[in-house]
């Protein structure tokens, strides 16, 4: 029995749904008062980035959701630095202040959580 | 022929496989997930670099706008759909999916 | 010019069907005729006609309209039993048949494109 | 040990809930609980009773025999709207239900484990 | 107007279905009497690969249909050396006697093909 | 914590990715695609070479038999699902998807 769970995001936003359903599944388990580490690890920075504008796909911004996750009590929000240098970001082009983190302790959010939903 | 891409150059090595048979001459198109290999400044970036000498590279806009990439590597061209069919009038295609 | 477009994937979890339809939009607005739409492997579930996603783009309304227009759209037979999707299942506009379908719009399309995964 | 587990991609395109499959039957065989099946994104898709696969193994039908056995199976009710998964086209043996029922799962879970693409 | 067409396998069978549907659209297709070459690229050189035993996965092993596609008027194989080197491979280890052939070789194939299905 | 991967090394970054992540120690079982990275004499091997210096890993046999994979990298461990769950019972899970 445990109320932590992490969701990790490493892929990147529109060319599939999983950046759309993660972040779906952090405030849908959020309501339900689960302890939820959100991390940005590979592509799924650019599920953070600014500036998003899928309207003439014909599809809704994901980006914009991520700061009103504060209002369902989401506030760990984690980056991973390589993953942000591979791709010239700095936690400034994302839409959440979030932690700039290392490998190492990605590791251990995700240790520390047990549960790991990947998205 | 016209080589069409659609998956992120970190993610999957498609960009690589495409480049490595696509004869000098054939234009390259980045959709999709494939448009962030378009972009400047990444750790990926000089496999569209090294590109350029040898194939017109095209990246679709609205792929482009839907995901905040404002920087494209220069010499790239920014397409629409309307572009994407003229490639598809003036070549073959070979998806690399 | 005559082109023919596959869809190996479905609704909303790849963008695959998607770009196939701004393509085809974007291809007869320049005079195109497409010879057919074949839907195959998870393909097939665009075909949908119970799709009712609450406040976003229709998939299977959309390729309806297509089909309504005129282009012969194909859901793959065979793809079709091993997903449970039945021909009742499906929006009016799309039918169903075999890979002699796919080999008769390769041999009329002067192009042809594939979108998936 | 209580085990839960999530499967997101549907029948035959992946081969996610054929390992997911695979593995609660073998963590049955040590003994374990799976404290609940969740079906989600694409992963509805295996919930079609229609599915009938010629010659190949019924994904549909085996989940629905683990629900016979009791094991809690539940496919996303969101993400069946998107993809036209209605209630009547579900196999016996699996409910739907929204994300509320997947934080149950991973609350009363010691471990959980995710089969995707 | 044109029978031609090549099918291009790159990627690894079970995993996904795409190898299964690849071998099916070539023998499908090729019943109504076009003019296939199959090419074995990247991870699609393990399609063929012998010794495929998915028996203990209730999965029909993929490789062994190749070599039958004969009778169906399929007989240009090819498959690509790089990827064949990069695996540890020969030709020797495939189903089907296929054709070693460069990276320019399959460039050729696909353009005289005019038509490319990626699997 | 257990890393599992189900993605060949060739195509994706995952394999990669994962060991970049795990922790000395952590078990990393390959899984579906992910046995190929398990395979002896390929250019990737060399992962999983280094990787078993610092981690224990496993790969799944119905899934190298499936596939025609024989030669393993000396050090792997092949399991069937049976082991797989008893490496679920030892560890928390990090799907590496």
């Amino acid at each position: 029995m445990s109320d932590k769970v992490a969701v990790v995001m490493r892929k990147a936003p529109y060319g599939s749904v999983y950046t759309a359903e993660g972040f779906r599944t952090i405030m849908g388990v959020a309501v339900f008062e689960m302890d939820i580490s959100v991390v940005f690890l590979d592509d799924g920075v650019y599920a953070a980035v600014k500036g998003q504008h899928p309207e003439k796909l014909d599809m809704k911004p994901l980006g914009d959701g991520f700061p009103m996750l504060g209002d369902f009590g989401v506030k760990k929000f984690y980056v991973h630095d390589e993953s942000l240098a591979a791709r010239g970001l700095t936690v400034d082009d994302l839409v959440v202040p979030a932690e700039v983190v290392s490998s190492a302790e990605i590791a251990k959010i995700m240790g520390e959580s047990g549960k790991v939903l990947p998205f | 022929m016209l080589y069409t891409i659609n998956k992120s150059p970190f993610s999957t090595n498609n960009l690589e496989s495409a480049l490595g048979i696509a004869p000098a001459g054939a234009p390259i198109l980045l959709y999709e997930d494939g448009v962030y290999g378009a972009v400047e400044g990444t750790r990926s970036a000089a496999l569209i670099q090294a590109a350029l000498s040898d194939h017109p590279v095209f990246a679709l806009e609205a792929d482009l706008e839907a995901r905040g990439l404002s920087k494209v590597i220069d010499g790239v061209q920014v397409i629409d759909y309307d572009g994407f069919v003229e490639l598809v009038e003036q070549h073959d295609v070979a998806p690399w999916l | 010019m005559k082109i023919g477009v596959m869809v190996l994937e479905g609704p909303y979890q790849h963008q695959a069907v998607d770009s196939a339809y701004h393509f085809v939009q974007a291809a007869r607005a320049r005079g195109h005729e497409i010879v057919g739409l074949f839907l195959y492997t998870d393909g097939v579930n665009n075909a949908n006609r119970f799709i009712k996603p609450p406040g976003e783009r229709n998939i299977s309304q959309r390729l309806d309209e297509l089909g309504a227009e005129g282009i012969d759209i194909v859901a793959c037979t065979a793809c079709s039993k091993f997903r449970g999707m039945r021909p009742d299942l499906k929006v009016e506009h799309i039918r169903m048949s075999g890979l002699g379908q796919l080999a008769s719009f390769l041999r009329e399309a002067d192009r042809f494109v594939t979108f998936g995964d």
